[in-house]
């Protein structure tokens, strides 16, 4: 009795998307990139780029978390729905500390 | 609003009620496509709560990172660089082996899934192996938050048996005594991270078994799609983790 | 059915009507099959058994808490026994009552049916987050058994790491617990809602209940686990002193805050918003007419989620937060306000030329808006700035949330209750004694806070076990007050125990309502739609359901 | 019916005695009132407003009068009404209250400062003369105070309700609220943030003296020494003054006259030195190092109370010049008793 019903109009949405086999090639290159960027971020470490330095760090990492996010994870090949989802929940994550942050940046600005 | 009147079928369903039959197993998703789907998405929402977990140990260390950065700085130089990428190393392998997995269900390679299960298994114990003699470094050092904290290695550094200098910059003791922040956020993330893996593990050595068995080499890959999602997810804490970490200042002083 | 009548219920002929033979209820027999159950319904059932044994705990505390409060002098307990009492009744009443309350039961029972879906999409973690609630709710009553926690339900750092000497760790973790729970509740709504809506069960023909259990899903899975952490903080900090919040090692107890009001200013829409779509269904069924602007109500719940990440701080105008950011939160604080206003008129317009009868829900309904109303213009008062510095950490404040989560939540859940349950039981409870309640509850609850605003801005401070003697009078009325209350959460307790065996039989659809709920058997079958539902039609769409009625009436005729 | 005499007198003694409206009692007060009573007009009119079209709807349109309902879809207009109109009346009460706070939270410069340090479960307050209260507080009528608080161990909050102030005391940090009394009388002073077992206990009562009463009470309650001049002892018994003392070969750099200046320090930020500043420089000197200047100093947490950081404070905002600063430092040098019992010094 399952799927008697089907009803295409609920499948071909901006919520569905056809199941996609990522073959070893692929996360072989990713992997070899992975690898590589590690090995850059150690070695910017021991470059002085001043206030650079933790910015190049945290562009490195977040490059690397969306090369994994997108293919060892399927984002990239995931309907509309997930990669929102994906999406809010970053944007959540900045909501808590930008808005933590006006708190603790403008108490400097003054007395009160 | 279209308000055409249309009657729907369920006025006759309710006439057949007393003929419908109760199964025992209920298949409340219509196609096996749409209950991968949820599957999947599910796991993405949960993936999200573990985002926000995290999230307000990152804002703090952010905090604190900001306020106390010379006392992070001397903490954080005494994290071990080398062992620190090489655990880096490792996770990402172990997460390129869990994809490959996905891959070995999804063509339905049985023999070929075990095997990745299991190197993915060794290479996650292997980090935590990493992460145990770090940790044991630590509790030597007396570097635990706690009653046991010392901090007289910030105040006084070692000198360098060559130069006779101190090979650290000596904090004073008041920004000393913050290096202890430092490493309570250290075991904070680092714990919680190491429990995640904790828990990946113990499910890995299920799913290899039920692998073994032969449960997801006829199509049914949903479980170790799924449990992939979570292995990445923790891989990605780490790629956080490691710079901010480890990496705070290393540029030659 | 004649048209003058007052009433919209009908009911099927007593002396041939019986229950339907096969339902949910007696699908299998036995406590395991309950234990071990992923039928959703059966589940809400589960968890409105343990709330309202949490509610009961709860509101015992809340009486001796009054009862203590008759008299200036602190009388009948010991200061430690008063801090343990409101803080105990705070944690179980919000975390064990108020955010599983309405979507936990009500929403587990019915989102599934209103989309017209067989179950859940996981009922494996349904069961599971139920097990969860109790292993949390486990925890919590230790705590209490071993000696209470006098925290407050806030666990401000850094009282609750430092000083209090109380069953903190306990009380956490059992939160910690209990808060997965929710999350796993949250996640399910989210995934059901999404994929598993019946064919041409498009966004904007669900109704507006399934769309604020969305919105409140989605505060739960963001929200929760920032507590969650914060929590694991507190219990670090409290057992090895990790210094996170401790301003002697360099700390800020005002992270803690931070964090905490991250979720907990969020928890309160995950309590109101499912209470808000209860009241949708309720105004329409009653005023046998589509809600009043059916899109913005559905994305003024959209709104207030999203708002509602925005604006924790307002928790904290007076704690130290830089003054500046204060000005941001406190803006974004009044924008918040407005979707709930856009609510109130909409809800308020859905009877205008509308046909409207006064059966109990409809009367929890119409008390619901009165007093959220209260609630939320209250609310402006402690939002603006100036004002809050009088305001804050006083009774204004416990006046204010009390006339939002008992005055506006309480009462939708209570209304939800009355309203579903026929279709949860199959069997009406006596509606004179239900409408009596109903009233009582309006009145003890008005009773109850509204002297507890004056009391707010004579200043007198809440968590207080003493007071000065010339706020006795107002004292004296709110305890009155909640006497008449204790009297009006009773009385439906009673009579829906006694309406389980000797209630009239409901028959599928007494209220003549909508939703793809009513069109099924009352009690519902196991698996709910003998056949999967084909939507057609838009929510509260009324001549649909006449012209059904018609046409079954001729087809048995 | 028949009331007994008694419990007549005792219900109307009751009922006048018991309060209704907090008195007025500050300049802030009826400022704040204003507000309330704006806040209070829009509640009314509101639930009037709901209240009318509920109960106006409830009985035009009852099944009785109106057996078959009317579909209506929703109006635009309408609905754009009522999002508009309160969006535009909340953010007046957002504008409103911001000003509001910024009056009750910007101190006027010539406001008079009072020390308060709350700890469970008492409030203790320093007036500059150097009178201490417990659980009192005695200020004058028609002078702006200020009162710089901090709290010993949990949150507290210090709230005078019928001066419509209120501000939470922290551990670790001062934070400030003012206030000017208008009317001599007393009024509770109440802790509203839960503190432990005996918050409710701690309370206390502010007097509000004429300016006569005020200044006899001053003279009759002092203690002999002004918090600046303990803090001049304390300066010295510490032995701040062996690097502060305002020589140019000094190791530390001169204090007189920095309170109120603005200070470049080490890592090139300008800062402006008040109470808070200077407290945190004792506490956590490293963070602090004025340009020029080695990070030698030891930290003096958990050495000195809140109190004994007050007196300090005191001082150095009155210190103009170093001449009494050189004077103790001789003095202190030929006792020889200039160890402090401070740790180590660190090797620069």
């Amino acid at each position: 009795m399952s799927s008697q019903h089907h009803d295409p109009a609920n499948v071909t949405n901006p919520e569905h998307a056809e199941h996609h086999i990522v073959g070893p090639k692929t996360y072989a290159i990713i992997f070899i990139t992975l690898l590589t960027f590690t090995g850059i971020t150690v070695a910017a470490a021991f470059v002085n780029l001043g206030i650079l330095n933790p910015i190049v760090a945290l562009a490195i990492a977040s490059t690397k978390a969306v090369i994994v996010i997108l293919f060892f994870m399927h984002v990239y090949y995931q309907s509309k729905l997930v990669k929102m989802t994906v999406a809010a929940g970053f944007f959540t994550f900045l909501i808590l500390i930008t808005m933590t942050l006006t708190d603790y940046i403008s108490r400097a600005w003054g007395l009160w | 609003m279209d308000n055409t009147i249309v009657a729907t079928h369920e006025s006759h369903a309710e006439e057949h009620h007393h003929h419908a039959s109760l199964p025992q197993h209920r298949h409340h998703f219509e196609t096996e496509e749409q209950q991968r789907e949820a599957g999947t998405f599910g796991m993405w929402l949960f993936l999200l709560t573990e985002i926000m977990f995290f999230g307000g140990l990152f804002f703090a260390y952010l905090l604190y990172r900001n306020w106390y950065n010379p006392a992070f700085v001397a903490a954080s130089n005494q994290l071990s660089i080398p062992l620190g990428t090489v655990n880096t190393a490792v996770l990402i392998t172990s997460g390129f082996f869990m994809a490959l997995a996905v891959w070995a269900a999804e063509v339905r390679k049985k023999g070929m899934l075990v095997l990745m299960l299991v190197l993915t298994t060794v290479f996650g114990l292997g980090f935590l192996g990493v992460k145990y003699f770090e940790y044991k470094e630590k509790w030597e050092k007396h570097h635990i938050p706690g009653a046991n904290f010392d901090i007289s290695e910030f105040v006084n550094p070692p000198l360098n048996p060559k130069t006779g200098k101190p090979t650290e910059e000596p904090l004073a003791p008041d920004m000393a005594q913050k290096t202890q922040v430092f490493f309570s956020l250290y075991f904070a993330m680092t714990g919680m991270h190491a429990l995640h893996m904790i828990i990946g593990i113990g499910l890995l050595f299920w799913y290899t078994a039920r692998a073994q068995r032969g449960d997801f080499s006829s199509g049914y890959v949903a479980p170790i799609e799924n449990f992939a999602l979570y292995w990445h997810f923790v891989d990605i804490v780490w790629i956080f983790l490691f710079p901010l970490l480890y990496l705070i200042n290393r540029h030659p002083v | 059915m004649s048209a003058t009548s007052s009433t919209i219920v009908s009911l099927p002929d007593q002396k041939t009507a019986t229950l339907p033979k096969k339902n949910y209820i007696n699908a299998e027999d036995g406590l395991m099959s309950w234990l071990t159950t992923g039928d959703h319904k059966r589940i809400a059932m589960l968890y409105l058994i343990s709330i309202t044994f949490f509610f009961l705990i709860g509101g015992i505390f809340a009486g001796l808490i009054r009862l203590e409060l008759l008299t200036p002098q602190p009388d009948l307990v010991a200061s430690d026994t008063y801090n343990k009492l409101f803080s105990m009744h705070g944690i179980v009443m919000v975390f064990l009552f108020l955010v599983p309350s309405v979507p936990a039961t009500v929403g587990n029972f019915l989102i599934p049916i209103m989309i017209g879906a067989k179950d859940l999409a996981f009922p494996k973690i349904n069961l599971l987050s139920w097990y969860l609630y109790l292993a949390g709710a486990g925890f919590i009553l230790a705590a209490m058994i071993l000696g209470g926690v006098d925290t407050g339900w806030t666990f401000t750092t850094p009282f609750s790491t430092h000083f209090s000497n109380t069953h903190v760790v306990t009380a956490g973790l059992g939160v910690f617990i209990a808060g997965f729970s929710s999350i796993f509740t949250g996640l399910n709504f989210i995934v059901t809602i999404h994929r598993m809506r019946a064919p041409g069960m498009t966004w904007f023909r669900m109704p507006l209940f399934v769309w604020s259990n969305y919105a409140a899903s989605i505060l739960m899975v963001l929200g929760t686990p920032v507590l969650a952490i914060t929590l694991v903080l507190v219990v670090l900090e409290r057992t090895i002193h990790i210094g996170v919040f401790d301003p002697t090692l360099g700390g800020d107890p005002l992270l803690f805050q931070h964090l905490f009001w991250f979720y907990s200013h969020p928890a309160v829409y995950i309590m109101i918003l499912p209470g808000m779509g209860v009241i949708s269904e309720v105004m329409s069924t009653f005023s046998r007419k589509r809600v009043f602007g059916y899109t913005a109500v559905a994305f003024s719940s959209v709104a207030i989620a999203l708002f509602g990440f925005f604006v924790w701080a307002h928790h904290m105008f007076i704690m130290g937060v830089s003054n500046y950011s204060a000005l941001v939160f406190s803006l974004l604080t009044m924008l918040v306000a407005v979707p709930s206003a856009i609510k109130v008129f909409n809800w308020a317009f859905t009877m205008q030329k509308g046909s409207i009868t006064f059966e109990t829900p409809m009367l929890y309904a119409l008390a619901f808006i009165g007093l959220f109303t209260i609630g939320g213009l209250t609310g402006v008062f402690l939002g603006s700035l100036g004002m809050d510095i009088h305001l804050t950490e006083t009774y204004f404040i416990v006046a204010h949330f009390h006339y939002v989560m008992v005055g506006g939540m309480l009462m939708a859940f209570l209304g939800g209750v009355h309203f579903w349950w026929p279709k949860m039981v199959g069997r009406m409870y006596p509606e004179s004694l239900s409408k009596l309640s109903a009233v009582i509850t309006f009145v003890g609850f008005n009773l109850t806070f509204m002297p507890q605003f004056i009391l707010g801005y004579l200043g007198m401070p809440r968590r207080y076990h003493s007071y000065p003697a010339e706020y006795q009078v107002m004292n004296v009325l709110s305890t009155a007050g909640a006497t008449v209350l204790g009297i009006g959460f009773l009385l439906p307790l009673i009579y829906l125990a006694w309406s389980l065996k000797y209630g009239a039989i409901a028959g599928n659809n007494p209220w003549q309502a909508t939703g793809l709920e009513w069109q099924i058997q009352s009690p519902p079958l196991t698996e709910n739609f003998v056949e999967t539902p084909i939507v057609t039609q838009e929510a509260y769409d009324y001549e649909w359901l006449a012209h059904k009625t018609e046409q079954e009436v001729t087809t048995v005729g | 019916m028949h009331i007994s005499p008694v419990l007549w007198e005792f219900l109307v003694k009751w009922l006048t005695n018991s309060a209704l409206f907090p008195a007025e009692a500050s300049t802030i007060a009826p400022w704040a009132d204003a507000l309330y009573f704006f806040l209070l007009l829009i509640t009314i009119v509101g639930l009037t407003l709901v209240g009318t079209l509920v109960f106006g709807f409830a009985i035009r349109y009852r099944k009785e009068r109106n057996p078959v309902a009317t579909q209506i879809e929703g109006s635009t207009l309408l609905e754009a009404t009522w999002t508009i109109i309160p969006l535009a009346l909340f953010l007046i009460c957002f504008v409103w209250g911001a000003l509001l706070y910024f009056r009750i939270y910007n101190p006027p410069p010539n406001a008079m400062n009072i020390y308060v340090v709350g700890k469970q479960w008492m409030w203790k307050a320093e007036h500059p003369g150097g009178q201490h209260e417990i659980n009192t507080l005695h200020v004058p009528v028609g002078q702006p105070i200020q009162l710089t608080m901090i709290s010993q161990d949990v949150f507290h909050s210090f709230s005078i309700p019928d001066f419509r102030i209120k501000r939470e005391v922290i551990p670790g940090r001062y934070s400030t609220v003012w206030f000017e009394a208008t009317t001599p009388g007393t009024y509770h002073i109440f802790c509203t943030q839960y503190c432990g077992t005996k918050h409710s206990g701690m309370i206390g009562e502010v007097t509000v003296l004429t300016p006569e009463d005020y200044k006899k009470w001053t003279e009759g309650s002092t203690s002999g020494m002004s918090l600046a001049q303990n803090g001049e002892r304390l300066f010295a018994s510490m032995g701040c003054n062996a690097c502060h003392s305002g020589n140019s070969a000094a190791r530390g750099p001169s204090l007189a006259g920095v309170y109120g200046s603005k200070l470049t320090l080490t890592n090139g930020s300008q800062v402006l030195v008040n109470e808070a500043y200077l407290r945190d420089a004792i506490l956590n000197p490293s963070q602090h190092i004025t340009a020029g200047y080695a990070p030698i100093m030891p930290t003096y947490q958990g050495q000195i109370s809140e109190e004994g950081l007050i007196d300090l404070v005191e001082y150095l905002k009155s210190l103009k010049t170093n001449y009494r600063v050189q004077q103790t430092l001789t003095t202190s040098e030929s006792n020889n008793q200039s160890a402090p019992a401070t740790p180590e010094v660190v090797k620069p």
